[in-house]
Order: structure tokens, then C-alpha cells, then sequence
């Protein structure tokens, strides 16, 4: 093992120990505010009005690979996915979910019936659907969603590329909020000047604390802000070296 | 208990894969090329199931006479015959060719081609949605870089290539990586909590 | 025949009915008079309504409860019927008359027990008491029908003295519908309080005795209102208004349909049309001929590696991008992998995208032909392979386990079971390549294959190089590999810019010559209308914004 | 061009037209085209599945391989089989089992992925920038190196601080360090609003690129069709 592949597995074992640490500790302690992110605070309305007004929720978890580094993101999807259905799954109108990839449909498939089960309400099969197999093929499934299912507010939280540039469009088109987060840089160059309320970067994860997912995702964030000045010292601390010629 | 039967799968199987990363132990390396191995045939399985999803949903809508019903009979006839041609052929044979190159390119490169107009409809309205600096500065840079990319057929505005080089290799660099840093620890949360059963997108 | 209206749930039954046969409901208010009634206690008509009119549902036993005799049992009841008075209706142990002995006269009169009697003497002075009208004693009456039937129990004698009481008219269905249930009107003391008649125990018939609990402790039944309410036009409108509106509120409210054509729609046309055509006319007229650019030290590096290359090297070519990004990709590689195919260089394709294979096919058949390279030959193509990342992984590690097959299922590598194609002679590893070279369109997949990579090309003496050929957008986040010390990756040609330079360098390459001059003059033509749109459209909203809402933001 | 060529090119001109006409917006000619569309990638995607992996890393192994390796591969077929219950609602619950197999490996590749493809190559790269000894091999002025390395650097440190969500619970008195993290957030927008424009280029120009293409397609397609009326052009 070397020397880096040494400093990797200390760092996800110390990250792993802030994590757990700062969920028991949040148990005691009062919880620690967060800055506001307008993107949340709109998608709380979304849900709010999908419940009262029967506006439905559309919401794509993207096509990233499941057994890739997208599958993060995908995760994050999912737990959205998670979260909003139990509050809107009783609504006139139940959410929507599409996605891009063979296994993260099976997974939103689950995430759909565990939260029917959860409040009791009964699993409608087509409401998880894959909508293509490849990138462009799956946005062009996904705008017939957009426009034909009365549609409220579309989230778009996975791995997209550019092409999300036509999924934002067909939202603002249908006349409803489009709210985006992804992982990919080119998803997220093109959401920033599409979408209404775009997630850049690190605040896609942020989507767990900010729904009120429970005590471990907000203890996540904790540690994410703790580690992020922990590499910021060390990138100081290594560039100071560097330049001194001592490392 | 079965819902902790399957958090003890994930986190087993998890732990093994994320241990071959750092440990060059040559059980843990074996094990874990297995197990991707594995992992690589059922992602092609879930594709299968995907396309059957697929499938049913666009069958039900044809069949229970649902609003754009026709366009679900379209998509399932032109799958089968692909699933024919490509099946019976092969990928590279010259009717499977035909298909790729006379529909899925054109189309796709047609869906490509419209981001011309999406993109610069975005980009003009952009400052109307969002008047702050960071439109500015969005805007500013893109209609810079587009300047400074294609030939200006005769003007020659003196360092515009050696600033677009800049912009390119600093503070588009910094930038970049400054997003994927905290990209990257955003991944590590999650997947984290995925290994320690606190999410489970499983056992819906 | 008339009908009576149920007064608890409002269904119509037949006028003769008492009870209702949906609901049991009594339909003729309970009426009762102690003169002709035998029952062993007198109940005084003053009874609170709340206790008299027992609830319809008030099982017999609570009956029996308040008046201390038990109340007949059917078999009794029969027996008075069979036998007339053979033994009365409280068959008193002591004396047994048979039928035969009774004189007419006195079958005739009504069978009184000697409480009864008694009764009858206390009923009378408590209405003196209650300062009632006095009664003339009931005369004998003509023993009617109803004698001669079995005796109801305690709810059906109270029907058919209200019947004998008030024979009543044929009373329309709808005034009996409206006709509120009888309330005992009480009598209210001159303290405003309403005056009781103790029931029971000692003080039993005496009136404005003080109760052992207060007023609020006493169970009492909330008086049942008649269903039916009087209700005026005006009232009816708003009661079904608000059915209405509790209707729809689980009915799916259809969202507002979009307007047929808006301002957005407008700009989306104009922006179309002046850019499509613009550039319709450059390609049409082909004016736009523009110098190639010059080549950037990335691109140099490049050309530098692949003309070093040996006769007959063996590259490995990765083909991984969206068809939808294969014009730009095409363009951009076109002069590169011409130069490659000039040097007779051996070709592996592969792909991490399902798509890849066939793109790679396409582009050798489309943009390659005049080499004229043939599959299996010249060049092989290993398929895609599957599991992104993770599959990249295991295919820098072990190649001929991870595709050990051509995309025809040909066995492609060397071993002893067969010799393998060519262009693989002598490969085992990824380092036994002279050249990797990616095209690729993401970012994401762009960092994956030099973070899978890596560690292969830092193995000792290892003269494997690594390029890129990548789109446009791809180019912030892969730089830095470029200028890293050492090198990650060794030469970049990016986007159709690149590729234009490389045509320039090689002298070569008819794709990037022909989109070049259309390519400058659409992305300065699109530069303009975001420019000079965004600026009319934010002063168009900026000056059609309220003056107040403009003070908070010049604030 | 033969008869199927021309077909063929026939129907890429077509499709072409339909897909450009949701420009005017969406309508049933552009449905049609993408359904079709929809159809052939997914008949492509499926063979491509079935071919590549199924077929070499699981079918043949199973037939034809050593003991070894139809043990090997009868887990995955068995793994595979449950992972199929998933189509129908009712057997669905017996899939449970390889998804959370999916599921672990999956999490297991995000944070190895980002921990040795991401997080320390860049925070690698970003101290690298200032190893000088180096630059005189590439004989690139020492100055303008140690000036762009030290913008990169608080580029990136500003990018990153920008991210940072905990805020002090009092709000209406900010402390000194929440200004001083709010003046740095500010830097680091700025620099994402570079990257993010710059990268909203080069796709746009991805596009642009992807236009000419089918506007070259479409002249050159009718162009002989017109050509006996403009004898002279």
C-alpha cells in the first residue's frame, strides 16, 4: 500500500467517525443552522402546493452508472425521491419519477413502494418509469412527461450531461419550476442558465439535510464543512512546502 | 429482520470492494474483482429489466387507449424490429448500420443541433432572471470564449487568443477544481451513509 | 294510502306504521295518559321529555329499571289473550278465577290491579297537586279492539293511547314531516328554574324538591332536533355552494393551460430565425473561407508523439461519446486519426458506452474510407465495456479477461488456443500499447480514464503515451493533466478548434476545413444576440418595472 | 448512391426536419420522431448488453468454462433470475437481494472513486503548482507561473469555502469569521461563474458544431434536387 492509498483509507475512516460522532452528539446538542439555499425553500412550496393545489411532481434521477462514481448522486435522487413521496403520494395527483440506467429505476421503483407502504397508500407500478437507454433517448422519453401529466415543479437531481438543457426548456415551456442539481460539469454549466433554481455543485448533497432526512445527513454535512477546511489547510500547508522546496 | 439481512449485504459487500482501493492484499484484490465482476453482469440484467419497464408502461398506455397512445405503439414497433435486425445481424452488419446511421444519428444529432437556439434563448434571458454579479460574470465569460474561439474572418482583436488561453488554463482551472473538491466530498458523504444503512434506496 | 316520514332518518313508510322500518324509529310520538294505562307505576306526564320520551332505542329493560314492577313477559301477555282475565295481568298467587265465573260486566272493565287502584287514588291528588285540570274519572269504555289484541309491551301501549287520544286526521305527509317532535313543555318554577317531580324514594310525586346532585352532574340527553330544518331559498343556494366546494376539493384541479402564444415563444422564433439562417446562408454560399488557426503547444505534443511512432505500431483507440456530440467529435478527430492510419499503425477500438462500437465503425467507414483499414485486419474492435468507472478498471488491470471477445464474438487475443487478430500481436497489457488515445465528450468520463489509467503508464520503463481528443467543454477540467509535471496526459486537441490546428499541421483532413468557416461565424453571430438580447431584455424589464419596486433596488 | 442509401438518406433528412421543428414547439411530428427514436436506442443498447456481457461473461463461462468458473458464474445467474422478479410488482420483494448486492458495490465505487480519482489528484495538482524547481524545465517564466499557481490556488480555496453550509446561530450579529467566510464565498462565485461560463461555451460550440453538421446534410441532399432548375449556378 502506498503512501497515498495510506492517507485515503485514514481519511474515510476519520470521515466515517466525524459522521457517526456528530449524529450522537446532535442528540444532545441544539442543531446547527445552515445557510438558507432559495432552491430548497422552493421546492418545500413545490411539495406544499402538490398536496393542496394537486399539482404533480415530476421528479428525474438521471443516468448515471450504478456501479460508477455517479452512483452518489443517484443516491441523493433517491433519497428525494424518498422524502417527497411520503408527503405527496396521498396528493390528487401522486409524483412521477423517470430515470436513464436499468438499476436506478429498479431502485426508484423501491424507493416508490416502500413509501406507499410507509403511509399506507397504494403502489401504482408506472409511476417509476425508464424513459431510454441512452442519454439523449432518455431526455426525449422524459418530455413527454414534462408536458402531457400536469406536471407542477420538475427536479432534476442525478447525472445529466448538456443535454438537460432540454428537459429545463420543455419545464419552462409546460410552465412549471424547474429545480437542478448534478454532478457533471457540463450539467451543471448548462443548468445554471436554464433552470429556475439551479444546485451547484456540493449543494446537490446537501439535498438529505436540507429536506429533513434525518440526524445522519445533517451530521454528513457537518463533517463535509469540518473535512473542507481540513484540505484547504493541507493544500495551504502542502503549497507553502512545496514552494519552500521541503516537500 | 429482513430489511437488516439486506443492510448487512450492502455494507459487506461494500466494505470488501472499498477496501480493495486501499489494501493490495491479494485475497482482498482477487475477492474484489469478483465481486465487480459480478456486479458488471447484473447492471446488464437491470438494463434488461429497465427495458422491460420500458416496455410495459408504453404497452399499458397502448393499450388502455390513453391520450398519445399511438406514439407508445411507434416506440414499441420500432424496438422490435431493431431487436430483430440487430439481434439476427449483429451490431456491425450493414442493415444494423443502415438503422444507426440514418435514424439514431441523425436524430440525435438533430436534438444537439437545438441547443444552438435553447441555450442562447437561456442566455438572454438569464440576466433578466438572475440580475447579479455572477450572471455577469457567467455571461461575460461565454460570450468571450465564443468570441475568441472561431475565426473573426479578418479582425483580429489584439490577445483575445492569449486571454482565452488564460481564462482556460486559470481561472477556469480553479474553478473546476474547486467544484469537483467539494463534489468529491459530497460523494464520500453519501456513499457513506449509504455503507452504514443510514440511506437504503434498497429493499422498497 | 298517506305515508308518514321517519323523523330520525327521514325515509317514508306506511301512515298505519308506528315504528320506522328502516330505522326502528318510533314514527307517533310517545303519548302517555295514566288513566287508561295499567302500568304498575304511574309515570307523571311531567316527566323531563328527556326521560319520558325514552330514545327510541331504549332497550326494555331500562324501562323495567324505572318502573319497580317487571314488566310482562310475552307468555303472561298471551295468557290475557287466550283467556280474556282468566288471571289477570299480574297474576296475583292467592286467587285463581276461571274465565267461565267472571260476569260480563266485569269482562268488560279494564283488568286494575290493586297497586293500580292505589295508583289511581295518588295520580289523582298529585293533579290537584300539579293543579291539573281534573279528569273525570275515566268512564267505563267500551272495551275497543285494541283489548282484544295482545298487549304491546311497554312502547306500543303508549302508541295506541296517543291513537285513542287524538284520533288523528289524515294529516298531509309533509306537515308531519315538518311537525317537530313532541317536547313536554316544562314547567318552570316562579325562581325561572323548572320545577321536577321526584320519581323516586320517599319524597316520590313531590315537586320542587332540591336534588341530591347538581343540575350540570345529572346525566342528561341532549334533546334530538328534527332533521328536517326549515330552510329558505337564499339558504339552500349557500348549503349547496359549499357541497360544492367540499365536492371539489377532491376533484384534480386542471392546471391553468398555457397561453397559446407568448412573449417567450416570440423571442425563442427570433433568436432561431436569425441564427439558423445566418448560418443557412453561410453554408449555402460557402463565403465564410477562414484561415485555420494556429496550433496550441498541446496540440504540437500530439502531432510530435504520433509521427515518432514505429511502422505498424499498435494504438489503442477508445470511441467515447454520444452520437448526438459525433459531429464535433468527428470533426476534431478526423485529422488525427488520418495521420495515425498514415503511419500504419494497428488499431484496438473499444468503449465504455453502449453506443461506442458502432460510432467507431461509422467514423473508419464515414470519414476514414480512403485507407481503406478492414475489421479484423487493420483494426479490431473489442466492443464496449460495460460498468463505467469500475468496468475501466478491470480492463486496465486485465484487458483480455475483461473483452476477451470482438464485437462478432471472435476470439481476439493471442494464446495458445489460438493465434488472436494482429493487431493485438504481442499485447497482453495496456503498457504494450505505443499509444492510447481517448475521444471523449464528458468530463466525468474524461478524468476516469486518466485516473484508471495512471497507474499502468507509471510503471518503470514503460513508453506508453496517453492522448485525448475531447469535445469543447471538456477542456477547464482536463488542462491541468497537461501541465502537471510530469505530464499525465501527454498531448490534448480540443474541440473542433483543435482539430482545425492538427488539419493545419498535417496539411490534412477535409472535415474541419469545411465546418470551420460556418463555425466561426455562427458562434460570433450567437455571441451578439446573447449580448445585445440580454441587454435589451434587461432594460425592457428594468424600465417596465413599478417605480417603487425600482426605489427598493436603487437602494 | 444505391436505392437503400438513398432511402436511407431519404429518412435522415426527414427526421431531421421533424426533430428541428419543435423549435415552433412541441408537436405530434416531433412525438413521432423521438418515439422512433426512443425505440432504436433501446433496441441498441439491449443487443449491446445482451452481446457484451451477458453472452461472454456469463452464458459461455456456464457452458463451456472450467469448474471453476461455472461456479463462478452460477451466483450471478442466480443473483441474476431474483434481479428479474423485479418486472412484476407482486415477486418484486425476492429482488431485494441482488439490489442491495448493486447497491454496495455502488456506494463502495462512489467514495474509492472519489477518494483516489478526485479528491487527492486535485488537491495533489493544486500543491504541485508551486514546485518552481521544475518550471525552468519547461522554460516557462518563473513570475508569470508563481502568479497563475497563487490565483489557482485562492480560486480554489474560494471555491470551495463558498460551499460551506453551517452559518452561526446568531444571525443578526454575524462573528468576524462568518464575514470574513461570506467575503471568500464571494471570491469563489466569481470564480465558479468563470468555470461554469466558460464550460457553457464549449458546449455551445459542441452544438454548433452539431448545426453545421445537419445543415451541410440538408443542402447537400437537396442541392441536386434543385440544381436542373439553377442550369447556370
Amino acid at each position: 500500500m502506498n503512501q497515498l492509498e495510506l492517507i485515503g483509507l485514514v481519511f474515510v475512516i476519520v470521515f466515517f467517525g466525524l459522521m457517526l460522532t456528530l449524529a450522537i452528539l446532535s442528540r444532545t446538542r441544539p442543531v446547527r443552522q445552515f445557510r438558507e439555499i432559495q432552491a430548497f425553500t422552493r421546492l418545500r412550496h413545490a411539495v406544499g402546493l402538490a398536496v393542496e393545489a394537486g399539482n404533480r411532481l415530476h421528479l428525474s434521477i438521471g443516468r448515471g452508472n450504478l456501479i460508477g462514481p455517479q452512483s452518489a448522486v443517484a443516491f441523493v435522487g433517491l433519497t428525494v425521491l424518498d422524502r417527497i413521496a411520503r408527503s405527496t403520494m396521498v396528493s390528487d395527483r401522486p409524483p412521477v419519477v423517470t430515470s436513464g440506467e436499468g438499476a436506478i429505476s429498479v431502485l426508484s421503483q423501491d424507493s416508490l413502494r416502500g413509501a406507499s407502504r410507509a403511509i399506507g397508500a397504494e403502489f401504482d407500478p408506472l409511476r417509476g418509469r425508464l424513459t431510454g437507454l441512452t442519454p439523449f433517448s432518455y431526455v426525449a422519453g422524459t418530455l413527454p412527461v414534462i408536458y402531457d401529466e400536469d406536471v407542477g415543479a420538475n427536479l432534476f437531481i442525478g447525472s445529466f450531461g448538456s443535454e438537460l438543457a432540454l428537459m429545463n426548456e420543455a419545464g419552462e415551456r409546460a410552465g412549471s419550476l424547474t429545480l437542478a442539481g448534478t454532478d457533471n460539469l457540463s450539467g451543471q454549466a448548462v443548468l445554471y442558465a436554464t433552470a429556475e433554481e439551479p444546485l451547484i455543485g456540493e449543494e446537490t448533497y446537501a439535498s438529505g439535510a436540507y429536506l429533513g432526512a434525518g440526524a445522519m445527513h445533517i451530521a454528513s454535512l457537518r463533517a463535509q464543512d469540518i473535512s473542507r477546511w481540513v484540505i484547504i489547510s493541507l493544500i495551504l500547508l502542502g503549497a507553502l512546502l512545496k514552494l519552500i522546496g521541503v516537500l | 429482520m429482513k430489511a437488516t439481512f439486506y443492510v448487512a449485504i450492502a455494507m459487506a459487500i461494500g466494505l470488501i470492494v472499498l477496501l480493495g482501493y486501499f489494501l493490495h492484499l491479494d485475497l482482498l484484490a482477487n475477492l474484489r474483482v469478483v465481486l465487480l465482476e459480478w456486479a458488471v453482469i447484473l447492471s446488464a440484467v437491470a438494463l434488461l429489466v429497465g427495458t422491460a419497464n420500458l416496455f410495459y408502461v408504453h404497452w399499458r398506455k397502448f393499450t388502455t387507449t390513453q391520450p398519445n397512445g399511438f406514439y407508445s405503439a411507434v416506440l414499441i414497433i420500432s424496438f422490435v424490429i431493431t431487436l430483430g435486425v440487430v439481434g439476427w445481424f449483429g451490431p456491425t452488419h450493414a442493415y444494423s448500420m443502415w438503422i444507426f446511421n440514418n435514424i439514431q444519428v441523425p436524430i440525435e444529432g438533430s436534438l444537439m443541433a437545438l441547443l444552438t437556439v435553447l441555450l442562447a434563448f437561456a442566455g438572454v434571458g438569464l440576466f433578466r432572471r438572475k440580475p447579479n454579479l455572477m450572471s455577469i460574470i457567467f455571461i461575460g465569460t461565454a460570450v468571450l470564449i465564443l468570441f475568441a474561439t472561431g475565426p473573426l474572418f479578418g479582425i483580429n482583436l489584439p490577445g483575445i487568443s492569449e486571454l482565452r488561453a488564460w481564462i482556460a488554463q486559470v481561472p477556469a482551472v480553479a474553478g473546476a477544481r474547486g467544484i469537483l473538491l467539494g463534489v468529491a466530498l459530497g460523494t464520500i458523504a453519501t456513499g457513506l451513509r449509504v455503507l452504514m444503512g443510514a440511506d437504503r434506496p434498497y429493499g422498497g | 294510502m298517506g305515508e308518514i316520514f321517519c323523523p330520525m332518518c327521514g325515509k317514508s313508510n306506511p301512515a298505519e306504521s308506528e315504528v320506522c322500518q328502516f330505522c326502528q324509529a318510533r314514527l307517533v310520538p310517545l303519548v302517555f295518559s295514566p288513566a287508561e294505562s295499567e302500568p304498575p307505576e304511574a309515570i307523571p306526564e311531567e316527566m323531563p321529555s328527556s326521560i319520558d320520551a325514552a330514545p327510541t332505542g331504549e332497550s326494555d329493560w331500562l324501562l323495567g329499571l324505572r318502573s319497580d314492577e317487571p314488566i310482562p313477559s310475552e307468555e303472561s301477555l298471551a295468557d290475557v289473550e287466550a283467556g280474556g282475565l282468566e288471571d289477570g295481568n299480574l297474576p296475583s298467587d292467592e286467587t285463581h278465577i276461571s274465565a267461565d265465573d267472571v260476569p260480563d260486566w266485569l269482562a268488560r272493565l279494564p283488568e286494575e290491579s290493586p297497586q293500580e287502584a292505589e295508583a289511581e287514588t295518588l295520580s289523582d291528588w298529585l293533579k290537584e297537586e300539579t293543579g291539573e285540570t281534573e279528569q273525570p274519572p275515566s268512564k267505563p269504555v267500551e272495551v275497543t279492539d285494541w283489548l282484544n289484541h295482545p298487549l304491546p309491551d311497554e312502547g306500543q301501549v303508549e302508541s295506541a293511547e296517543s291513537k285513542s287520544e287524538l284520533a288523528p286526521g289524515e294529516f298531509p305527509s309533509w306537515l308531519e314531516a315538518i311537525r317537530p317532535v313532541k317536547d313536554e313543555p316544562q314547567t318552570v318554577s316562579a325562581r325561572g328554574t323548572p320545577e321536577r317531580i321526584e320519581s323516586a324514594g320517599p319524597l316520590a310525586g313531590l315537586s320542587g324538591v332540591l336534588p341530591a346532585e347538581p343540575d350540570h352532574v345529572r346525566p342528561r340527553k341532549s334533546p334530538t332536533y328534527p332533521l328536517e330544518l326549515r330552510v329558505s331559498a337564499n339558504q339552500r343556494i349557500h348549503a349547496d355552494l359549499l357541497q360544492g366546494l367540499i365536492e371539489s376539493e377532491g376533484r384534480a384541479q386542471p392546471l391553468p393551460q398555457r397561453r397559446g402564444i407568448s412573449s417567450q415563444h416570440v423571442l425563442r422564433w427570433t433568436i432561431a430565425c436569425v441564427l439558423w439562417g445566418a448560418l443557412l446562408w453561410s453554408v449555402i454560399t460557402g463565403k465564410q473561407e477562414a484561415p485555420l488557426p494556429a496550433y496550441t503547444e498541446e496540440t504540437a505534443e500530439v502531432n510530435r508523439l504520433i509521427s515518432q511512432l514505429p511502422g505498424e505500431a499498435r494504438v489503442l483507440l477508445a470511441f467515447d461519446y454520444e452520437p448526438g456530440l459525433s459531429a464535433e467529435m468527428d470533426a476534431a478527430a478526423t485529422a488525427v486519426v488520418d495521420h495515425l492510419m498514415l503511419r500504419g499503425a494497428y488499431l484496438t477500438l473499444v468503449s465504455t458506452s453502449p453506443t461506442g462500437p458502432i460510432l467507431a465503425e461509422r467514423f473508419i467507414m464515414k470519414t476514414q474510407s480512403s485507407h481503406h483499414y478492414t475489421s479484423g485486419v487493420n483494426y479490431v474492435n473489442l466492443g464496449y465495456i460495460p460498468g463505467g468507472a469500475m468496468g475501466l478498471l478491470s480492463f486496465v488491470e486485465n484487458p483480455q479477461r475483461t473483452l476477451p471477445y470482438t464485437l462478432d464474438t471472435v476470439a481476439a487475443w493471442e494464446s495458445e488456443a489460438h493465434a488472436g487478430l494482429p493487431a493485438l500481436q504481442g499485447v497482453q497489457h495496456l503498457n504494450d500499447f505505443e499509444l492510447l488515445m481517448v475521444i471523449v465528450d464528458d468530463p466525468d468520463l474524461a478524468r476516469a480514464w486518466v485516473e484508471q489509467v495512471q497507474p499502468q503508464l507509471n510503471e518503470p520503463d514503460t513508453l506508453t503515451s496517453l492522448v485525448m481528443v475531447t469535445s469543447a467543454q471538456v477542456e477547464p477540467v482536463m488542462r491541468p493533466y497537461f501541465e502537471a509535471n510530469p505530464r499525465q496526459v501527454h498531448g490534448f486537441v480540443f474541440g473542433l478548434r483543435g482539430g482545425a490546428a492538427y488539419a493545419q499541421l498535417t496539411g490534412r483532413g477535409e472535415l474541419p476545413r469545411v465546418y470551420w468557416g460556418p463555425y466561426g461565424f455562427g458562434l460570433v453571430v450567437a455571441a451578439l444576440l446573447i449580448l445585445i438580447g440580454g441587454l435589451v431584455l434587461s432594460s425592457v424589464s428594468l424600465l417596465a418595472r413599478p417605480p417603487q419596486v425600482k426605489g427598493e433596488a436603487n437602494q | 448512391m444505391s436505392i437503400v442509401d438513398l432511402v436511407g438518406a431519404i429518412l435522415g433528412f426527414i427526421f431531421t426536419l421533424l426533430v428541428f421543428s419543435y423549435i415552433i414547439g412541441d408537436n405530434p411530428l416531433f412525438r413521432l420522431a423521438i418515439h422512433i427514436f426512443i425505440g432504436v436506442a433501446a433496441g441498441f443498447a439491449t443487443i449491446m448488453a445482451v452481446n457484451n456481457v451477458l453472452v461472454p461473461r456469463l452464458l459461455i463461462p456456464l457452458l463451456d468454462g472450467s469448474r471453476a468458473e461455472r461456479i463462478l458464474a452460477l451466483v450471478p445467474m442466480v443473483l441474476g433470475w431474483l434481479l428479474l422478479t423485479k418486472i412484476s410488482p407482486r415477486l418484486s420483494p425476492l429482488g431485494n437481494l441482488p439490489v442491495a448486492f448493486l447497491v454496495g458495490v455502488g456506494a463502495a465505487a462512489a467514495v474509492g472513486g472519489a477518494v483516489t480519482g478526485t479528491l487527492f489528484p486535485q488537491a495533489y495538482a493544486s500543491i504541485n503548482l508551486f514546485d518552481l524547481q521544475s518550471a525552468g524545465a519547461i522554460d516557462t517564466s518563473l513570475g508569470l507561473k508563481l502568479v497563475n499557481g497563487v490565483i489557482i490556488l485562492i480560486g480554489t480555496i474560494a471555491t470551495l469555502a463558498y460551499f460551506h453550509f453551517g452559518v452561526s446561530s446568531r444571525a443578526q450579529q454575524p462573528s468576524q469569521v462568518q464575514v470574513w467566510l461570506e467575503g471568500l464565498g464571494q471570491v469563489g462565485q466569481a470564480f465558479i461563474a468563470i468555470t461554469l461560463g466558460f464550460i457553457f461555451a464549449g458546449i455551445y460550440s459542441a452544438a454548433m458544431v452539431a448545426l453545421i453538421e445537419r445543415l451541410y446534410f440538408l443542402v447537400n441532399f437537396v442541392k441536386p434536387l434543385l440544381l436542373p432548375l439553377f442550369p447556370s449556378s
